[in-house]
């Protein structure tokens, strides 16, 4: 990872958000290094507008960026490498829909809250380009949903550096995955089914998932008790019990969504999630009196869901907002652009959601729901080089994505808007 | 709860398809006064021209006036629609849809006397859609499963008879070059080429019949001893600048020719426009050719799928205008390295000079307004966006005069916009089809279940 | 074949016309090419459109080269070849090469390899249709969009002119395509034939089946000859009709005046006699009637008369004997026999037949008998003294590029080199009549030439250049 | 005489060496070298091995046992060709290969104008037990199963990669086990087996995560892994102290990652088996320490393919083939020649090198003294496609000749 910030940054960044003056301009595009070994990684990009992700939107400045950091963020006309028409936050995509296979998953048995998905990554495939290319430069990979609580997801850079661990996962143990709904039963079968391999488990319905899921926390309920009691992930458990880490639960259709919501209060569980939330307002209260976050699934032109064909009207997150819950936008891993994560605020502006919530829905939101917002999701000092470059004012219809810079490496060039 | 998930689609769909009856097609039939008046912030005419704080007259289902308020005198007697919050657009038109029918393609492999008016369906949800989206008018031509299909028909989205909806019936030829189940590139090409030849060899038969007919009359005469009076020619001469021609086609009394070669008689000779279906590359190859050889060039317009646009010298080149269908933005995976590149398909047809129309046609089955704001957001100018979706289909459909701009004696079809066309937060408010007051976003049901989370069954119930 | 090449004209590239001229030239006349005059003036005009391009003549090249591999049998050391636009105008070692003229140096030159049964730059669809009948033409299965690294590779390991044939996985294939490797296919010079055989393969898993197929195979031959008889006749009848209609014309023209009269005279009698006048009935022979057109007809008629070879792949002994045993019934067809894993057990028999065989010189063949290594049997087979070309079988696009390396190993295995790279070049040159053109680097052929860097069958030879009608289209990375 | 005597010293190492692995393994009663513990396995090799002993022991014998092969070119164990060299071999072994070898009277002689090199020896085989013996689908981790169990030296494989010059090859379990057991390294003529106890087989590929039993991830993979070496018993501790060789199934980029990054958790290294691309990571492994083990290329390599395999011979990083179609094998090094690899390297790859990587190296491989006496007599240059087998020696003994040539006078 890419550590240290420039010492002179903070000196700069008071400098020129005073404005700059042209004196000084010579002394900044000075101090803009090249770094010989490895693709550059400093820059000074200036633009119309910036959107921060910190509740500030900034009318003609620029951003600094020293060794794949932020090392400035000001207002003021000053030289730079170059400049676009708006820069947002790198994208945040916080839903588990980034599926790395069924071989992310340990299936012997249906509850494995212990088990993290990071030795399942292949940082080698392309659909990481693919992601960066549409603006999304961190990403949190969870286990396929074939279990019940399917183990521990991690955070991803989606860019920059080598393709390696150290390189790219910023974060593990982000939480635990866990899922309602019809993907853990899917494919189960009964014991006397299938005589070889692992499908003979439970569970086969929405009940058994249920079922797995009490019976995982009861037991750790009652480890917590008795000494001479345990099993495999129960500290995984507990730290979910405690709160001390997140719980992140799939549930889309309405009914999903209650059995969620039941679980959270029946355990009282304090940090729960809701992924692929959709059928969320006609269960508004309960959400509200749940206190849970959401991750919304993709807004799609029907109104429904790529999940479980739940129905999601454009309008719900703007709904929530009025309601005062916390929530992210989400695109999974759809192919189609006009569902990706760029596109997924306008089409929540349409649906009445105010822009700056819209921002922050796909930056700093969903990088604190994974706990990385010191390292991303804003615009700030000290920060990730992760920016997103914009043909006009982001998420417009009628704008779109010409570069991206992922810690501090330009993936996709704004100038030729062609890759490097 | 459980029971019901997997029927909660086809519940709101049966909602809106009531929702349908309900709200498009009545409205349709009320709007009886002959004239309309139309307020609106502000009037885009075309992509060059707009009005602010217009009014825009509408007479007999055309448009008697167009200009600023005050400057254009305007009937007491008329209905006044609209209000200064609004921003009045040329009704959007779909150039080409294989949509708002009950089966769009057929198995036949060559079917000329098909005619699509038998399958359009007209509470189909699509033409609802269309309505809520602002189209206007849609070319709704047999789906590309086919090596020659059939007639097709414009029609606009409102009626709940197909005569009722028929702007222009008859209209245009499908053919593919892409080819259909079952087919491949190669057998497509050779059932393509023999459906010309068989045409050829038909129309060379039945000239030859006469003509042995004729001689056989006159030595019979001969041998008679009477005077044979020579007879009138009953048809037309064979008139097409196919690379093949047939003599003495005038003497076949045109009601004589056959209902399946009828149809591709009157495509070479250039009577009836052709909608080529192409794939790919290789298929805009084979539809050039095809047209070129056969005559029916200057008629042909191409639907093409997004990697068509690797044929773009050609299609320049002969010419034609295209409609496109699919994404935008072609991508493509380097079979080595795996890497992928991007292609933004419209402005490489616009750098290259080439007519092109955008369709809804499309992986999100979104909106035309929708298509022309990305394609904005991809890198074409507003105009040439705006263009793609209303003059460009007009003029595809041979339809110029009547359709794509507001201008004074074009049909009067209006949308009413909450903004700006291509703003994000816009919305189709009303819409006007020939005069006729055919849709209000405050009476959709659908548009509540679709984008404002209203239960399908709470409107199931209301609906009754 | 121009019957075929006309009433099938080609849409792909528009350039079938132009390509299949100078290949009809040399074939048996048809009784239908004057079927359609308009289509021969504008293969006429096509081959006068290069006619103003002799006015000022095409720029020369001069490759000296260490070693010249004239043909499989003969070669030059120290000798020039001397190319004229796309033609080679002289081969030798004392070739005069004008002032100024272009020149490249290169170890070793030989003609560009042939894969005479190849899947390359076909699109897959077409390749594995299984509806595919004779009048199918692999030309509208080409892949000039796709697929580009492949055919580089091609080019890359030598291979300039390819087979290529759609419908696979039918009975009956289909029409091939010969096809130069240009590396835009659009350009209308890479069809070299676009009607270069018909194919057809026997298969089945059952060895009744298989023999059945071969009677099916043979029997649509026989339906070809009987459709090209039925047309002879149709046409000698024709004629014969016409000249007696025409002299009928004649006496009744004559005979007309005595006609009327009479004609009114009976009239009259019919007058008096108060009966109605009944005009004498008019008889003559009825015209004969036109056989249907048949597209797949046409193409197996041309097969049965010989104007084009056909390929028929077949692996096991007891089809191999059955097709031998039926061909003497069409003694001016041109068989060649692709896959042939089994055929030792008949190599005299072929031999005998003087019939010609694409091997796939793999070790993953269709195993059989002898088991899956192929690399055997081109050597046993010219052993055996049957003509053997190289194909890379024909469902793969990537095998072409291994096939110069395959025949290689084949030498391993004990085929003579000369006899390698015949089967490379001048055999498929000259059994898809090709060898106008291609095959050899001779006076008078097109300049398809690889520029070496050593032997053509050494395993560290690299192909430095490669020049498609004169052109450098390719080099060595 | 002297040669002789220090050649059975030489052997004696050598068996002492390939001894050790046996020493720790459980199975097999009697702890002696490598060559007895193949006894109760084949009988033939049992006498063979202890005739090999008494004809050592018992010193000089007459030349008449001495065989000599005259080599218009005999490629020597460093890489060199050496034109009209001499091979000399005596009981089985050589003595001695070179320019300037006197051929001692009475010695049997063989003329060979063409080249002459070491028997070519496969660091990998798929294929060459009898079926279904590869893999034990039932358990995930077998440490001590030992797949000289399930070696036929009837199968009629054995024949074919003889007669493509193949004298020894290393049978290992099949990749559907996370732990398979260890390795064997046998003789394709004689059932001879040279060692029984080469490696501890890891598969951290795909198919070792298979959904037929746990575990079904390649979490599961590693964490099933890190625990077996984090406090190493057995297998592990050997494979981990180097007593025995570590061959690890690999094939994506992401799992050679993931490879690698055990091995440094856990001070291992090894062969990697079956990584196509593993060159795109080429510095990585040659600073792990580990060689790999390619599948057979296809003959015209793909411009990544080739890329990558340049850079894995520019980063000299050791490097064989596995063996699966026999034709394939020798075209795999002509391959690698083509791609840019030494003609030393590319020929090393399917001799000395491989033996080194299947840890024989000290006994077969190289036309060395004291190494067994396997070499092949080919009819050109064995990197050139046109070249064939025209006779193989295993032990000094002519063990086949090709159909249309063979010339052993």
């Amino acid at each position: 990872m890419l550590l240290g910030t420039a010492p002179i940054a903070a000196a700069t960044l008071a400098a020129f958000t005073l404005g700059a003056g042209p004196a000084t301009d010579a002394t900044l595009a000075a101090t803009t290094v090249q770094d010989d070994d490895g693709p550059r990684t400093s820059w000074i990009v200036t633009a119309d507008e910036i959107h921060t992700a910190t509740g500030r939107v900034i009318e003609g400045g620029f951003v600094r960026i020293g060794d794949g950091k932020i090392t400035a963020v000001g207002r003021g006309k000053i030289a730079g490498d170059f400049h676009v028409a708006a820069i947002t936050p790198g994208l945040v995509e916080c839903s588990s829909g980034l599926s790395v296979g069924q071989r992310s998953v340990e299936q012997d048995s249906e509850s494995t809250p212990h088990v993290s998905v990071e030795e399942g990554l292949d940082l080698f495939s392309t659909r990481w380009e693919r992601e960066l290319r549409r603006g999304v430069t961190t990403a949190c990979v969870a286990p396929d949903d074939r279990n019940v609580l399917g183990g521990l997801p991690v955070v991803v850079k989606t860019g920059g550096g080598e393709p390696t661990m150290d390189d790219r996962v910023i974060k593990t143990r982000v939480g635990v995955r866990a899922a309602m709904g019809s993907e853990p039963s899917a494919g189960n079968s009964p014991v006397f089914g299938r005589a070889f391999g692992l499908f003979n488990r439970r569970p086969t319905t929405r009940m058994g998932v249920e079922w797995v899921f009490r019976r995982t926390f009861y037991d750790a309920l009652r480890a917590q008790q008795d000494d001479d009691f345990t099993f495999e992930g129960v500290e995984t458990v507990n730290q979910v019990l405690a709160g001390e880490l997140p719980l992140f639960i799939q549930a889309a259709p309405r009914q999903d969504l209650m059995t969620a919501l039941g679980l959270k209060a029946e355990f009282s569980i304090p940090n729960v999630v809701i992924d692929a939330a959709a059928e969320v307002i006609p269960e508004a209260d309960a959400v509200v009196a749940s206190g849970a976050s959401l991750i919304f699934a993709p807004l799609e032109f029907d109104g429904t869901a790529s999940v479980e064909g739940a129905q999601l009207p454009w309008n719900a997150p703007a709904h929530m907002a009025e309601l005062g819950v916390t929530f992210a936008l989400s695109a999974r891993s759809t192919g189609n652009a006009d569902y990706s994560l760029a596109m997924q605020p306008a089409h929540a502006i349409r649906g009445g959601l105010d822009p700056v919530k819209a921002l922050e829905a796909v930056t700093i939101v969903p990088a604190r729901l994974l706990g990385v917002d010191d390292l991303v999701g804003s615009i700030e000092q000290g920060k990730h080089a992760d920016l997103v470059f914009w043909s006009g004012a982001p998420f417009q219809y009628t704008s779109s994505v010409t570069g991206v810079m992922v810690g501090g490496e330009l993936a996709v060039d704004p100038r030729h808007g062609e890759e490097l | 709860m459980l029971t019901l998930e997997p029927t909660r689609l086809k519940a709101a769909v049966r909602a809106c398809a009531l929702g349908a009856a309900l709200v498009a097609a009545p409205t349709a039939l009320a709007q009886t006064s002959d004239s309309l008046v139309i307020e609106a912030g502000r009037i885009v005419v075309d992509s060059q021209t707009e009005i602010e704080d217009g009014v825009l007259v509408i007479q007999g289902g055309r448009v008697a006036a167009v200009g600023k308020r005050g400057e254009v005198e305007v009937p007491w007697e008329a209905p006044v629609l609209g209000g200064p919050e609004f921003t009045a657009f040329p009704g959007f038109v779909e150039a080409y849809s294989a949509r708002g029918m009950d089966r769009a393609n057929e198995r036949i492999d060559v079917a000329p006397f098909l005619d699509v008016r038998d399958s359009i369906d007209p509470i189909n949800l699509y033409f609802q859609d269309c309505l809520r989206w602002g189209i206007t008018t849609v070319n709704v031509q047999q789906g590309p499963d086919c090596v020659i299909g059939g007639r097709g028909r414009l029609v606009k989205p409102v009626g709940i008879t197909i005569d009722e909806m028929t702007v222009r019936p008859g209209y245009g030829l499908v053919l593919s070059a892409a080819p259909k189940s079952g087919l491949s590139r190669a057998t497509q090409a050779g059932t393509m080429r023999e459906a010309f030849g068989e045409l050829r060899r038909y129309l060379e038969g039945i000239v030859q019949d006469a003509k042995d007919g004729g001689d056989y009359a006159r030595r019979e005469a001969l041998a008679q001893g009477r005077e044979l009076e020579g007879e009138a020619a009953k048809g037309r001469p064979f008139q097409s600048t196919a690379s093949w021609s047939i003599d003495g086609l005038e003497m076949i009394p045109r009601g004589a020719i056959d209902g399946k070669q009828g149809p591709l008689l009157d495509l070479v000779e250039g009577r009836v426009p052709a909608f080529f279906h192409c794939g790919g590359p290789h298929d805009v190859h084979l539809a050039l050719e095809t047209a070129k050889q056969n005559g029916f060039l200057e008629r042909t317009t191409l639907v093409l799928q997004p990697e068509c646009w690797k044929a773009a010298s050609a299609i320049a080149e002969a010419g034609v205008p295209v409609i496109h269908t699919g994404p935008m933005v072609h991508t493509e995976t380097d079979p080595v390295t795996g890497e992928e590149t991007e292609t933004f398909v419209l402005e490489v047809y616009r750098d290259k000079g080439i007519d092109f129309s955008l369709s809804s046609q499309n992986s999100s089955t979104s909106s035309l307004w929708y298509q022309a704001a990305r394609a904005v957001g991809h890198g074409l100018t507003r105009e040439q966006a705006i263009d793609a979706v209303t003059v460009a289909p007009a003029r595809a459909l041979g339809m110029a005069d009547h359709l794509g701009t507001l201008g004074e004696g074009r049909l009067a079809n209006v949308v009413l916009l909450s903004g700006d066309p291509l703003a994000t937060t816009t919305m189709v408010e009303h819409v006007i089809v020939e005069g006729a007051h055919a849709y209000d976003r405050s009476k959709d049901p659908r548009n509540q279940i679709l984008f404002e989370g209203a239960d399908p069954l709470d409107n199931l119930r209301s609906d009754g | 074949m121009r019957s075929i090449a006309i009433s099938l004209a080609p849409f792909v590239l528009g350039a079938g016309l132009a390509a299949v001229s100078p290949a009809a030239a040399h074939r048996p006349a048809s009784p239908l090419q004057d079927e359609e005059p308009t289509e021969q003036e504008t293969a006429g005009t096509e081959s006068e459109a290069e006619a103003p391009a002799e006015v000022e003549p095409p720029p020369l090249l001069a490759i000296r080269a260490g070693r010249v591999i004239v043909s499989p049998t003969k070669e030059l050391e120290n000798a020039t070849v001397l190319v004229r636009g796309d033609v080679i105008q002289a081969v030798g070692t004392d070739v005069f090469v004008p002032e100024g003229t272009n020149t490249v140096e290169a170890a070793v030159v030989c003609a560009g390899f042939i894969d005479s049964w190849s899947a390359l730059a076909l699109d897959t669809g077409s390749l594995f249709d299984r509806r595919t009948e004779p009048s199918t033409r692999s030309v509208d299965g080409i892949e000039a969009f796709d697929g580009e690294h492949l055919r580089l590779a091609a080019l890359d390991a030598g291979v300039t002119t390819v087979r290529a044939q759609v419908g696979v996985q039918s009975n009956v294939h289909g029409l091939s395509v010969a096809l130069r490797l240009f590396p835009d296919l659009t350009d209308e010079r890479a069809i070299l034939d676009p009607d270069a055989a018909l194919a057809m393969q026997v298969f089945g898993d059952d060895p009744l089946d298989r023999v059945g197929n071969v009677d099916r195979l043979v029997d649509q031959l026989d339906r070809g000859a009987a459709y090209r008889k039925a047309q002879r006749t149709y046409a000698k009848e024709l004629a014969e009709w016409e000249k007696k209609i025409a002299e009928l014309e004649e006496e009744l023209e004559d005979d007309f005046k005595k006609a009327k009269k009479k004609r009114d005279e009976e009239i009259e009698e019919a007058k008096e006699e108060g009966k109605e006048y009944r005009e004498e009935r008019y008889r003559e022979d009825r015209k004969p009637r036109k056989p249907d057109f048949d597209r797949n007809n046409e193409v197996l008629g041309a097969v049965a008369e010989g104007e084009m070879p056909f390929v028929v792949e077949l692996h096991r002994i007891p089809e191999m004997r059955k097709l031998l045993a039926r061909l003497p019934d069409h003694r001016r067809a041109r068989p060649i026999l692709a896959g042939v894993s089994d055929a030792r057990f008949v190599a005299e028999d072929l031999a005998a037949l003087g019939a010609t065989v694409i091997v796939n010189p793999t070790t993953q063949g269709q195993g059989g008998a002898f088991g899956s290594n192929h690399l055997q049997l081109a050597a046993d087979l010219d052993e055996a003294g049957v003509e053997v070309l190289f194909g890379s079988g024909g469902r793969d696009a990537s095998a072409t590029a291994a096939l110069p390396l395959l025949a290689a190993r084949a030498v391993a295995h004990g085929l003579p080199r000369e006899a390698a790279l015949h089967a490379l070049t001048l055999g498929p040159a000259r059994a898809l009549d090709l060898a106008d053109r291609i095959g050899s680097v001779e006076t008078g052929k097109q300049a398809d030439l690889l520029l070496l860097t050593g032997d053509p069958l050494s395993a560290t030879t690299r192909v430095e250049h490669v020049l498609l009608a004169g052109e450098i289209v390719h080099s060595a990375k | 005489m002297i040669s002789t005597l220090s050649a059975a010293a030489l052997l004696l190492s050598s068996c002492a060496a390939s001894g050790q692995g046996s020493v720790a393994a459980p199975l097999a009663g009697p702890t002696v070298t490598g060559a007895v513990v193949s006894a109760p396995l084949v009988a033939a090799p049992l006498e063979a091995s202890f005739v090999r002993h008494e004809v050592v022991v018992e010193a000089a014998a007459p030349a008449a046992d001495v065989l000599a092969v005259r080599a218009g070119h005999l490629h020597m164990a460093d890489g060199s060709i050496v034109e009209d060299g001499v091979l000399l071999v005596r009981d089985g072994l050589v003595t001695a290969a070179g320019a300037d070898v006197a051929v001692p009277d009475g010695a049997r002689v063989v003329e060979h104008d063409g080249h002459v090199s070491a028997g070519l020896v496969a660091a990998y085989s798929a294929g060459y037990l009898p079926r279904d013996e590869a893999n034990e689908n039932t358990r995930a981790y077998l440490p001590d199963g030992r797949v000289v169990h399930g070696f036929d030296p009837e199968l009629s494989a054995l024949e074919d990669a003889l007669e493509q010059g193949v004298t020894s090859l290393l049978l290992a379990p099949g990749t559907s086990q996370v732990v398979g057991g260890r390795t064997a390294v046998v003789k394709t003529s004689g059932g001879r087996v040279v060692t029984p106890n080469a490696h501890l087989a890891l598969s951290m590929g795909a198919p070792a995560a298979s959904t037929a039993r746990t575990p079904t991830s390649y979490a599961g993979i590693v964490s099933g892994l890190d625990a077996r070496f984090a406090d190493a018993e057995g297998a592990y501790a050997e494979a981990k102290s180097g007593n025995l060789g570590l061959l690890t199934y690999v094939s994506a980029r992401h799992e050679v990652d993931r490879a690698l990054r055990l091995f440094e958790r856990h001070e291992l290294k090894g062969a990697l088996v079956g990584p196509t691309l593993a060159g795109e990571l080429a510095e990585r492994i040659r600073a792990s320490g580990c060689s790999v083990v390619l599948p057979n290329p296809p003959l015209v390599l793909d411009e990544r393919t080739h890329d990558a395999m340049a850079a894995l011979f520019e980063a000299q990083v050791p490097f064989a083939f596995w063996l699966s179609d026999p034709h394939e094998f020798r075209a795999s090094a002509i391959v690698a020649l083509r791609a840019g690899a030494t003609r030393a390297q590319a020929l090393a790859s399917i001799t000395s090198t491989a033996a080194d990587i299947a840890r024989v190296g000290t006994s077969v491989g190289k036309l060395l003294r004291g190494h067994d006496a396997d070499f092949v007599l080919w009819s050109g240059d064995p990197l050139e496609f046109t070249t064939s087998v025209e006779a193989v020696y295993v032990r000094g003994e002519l063990v086949h000749t090709a159909g249309h040539h063979g010339d052993d006078q």
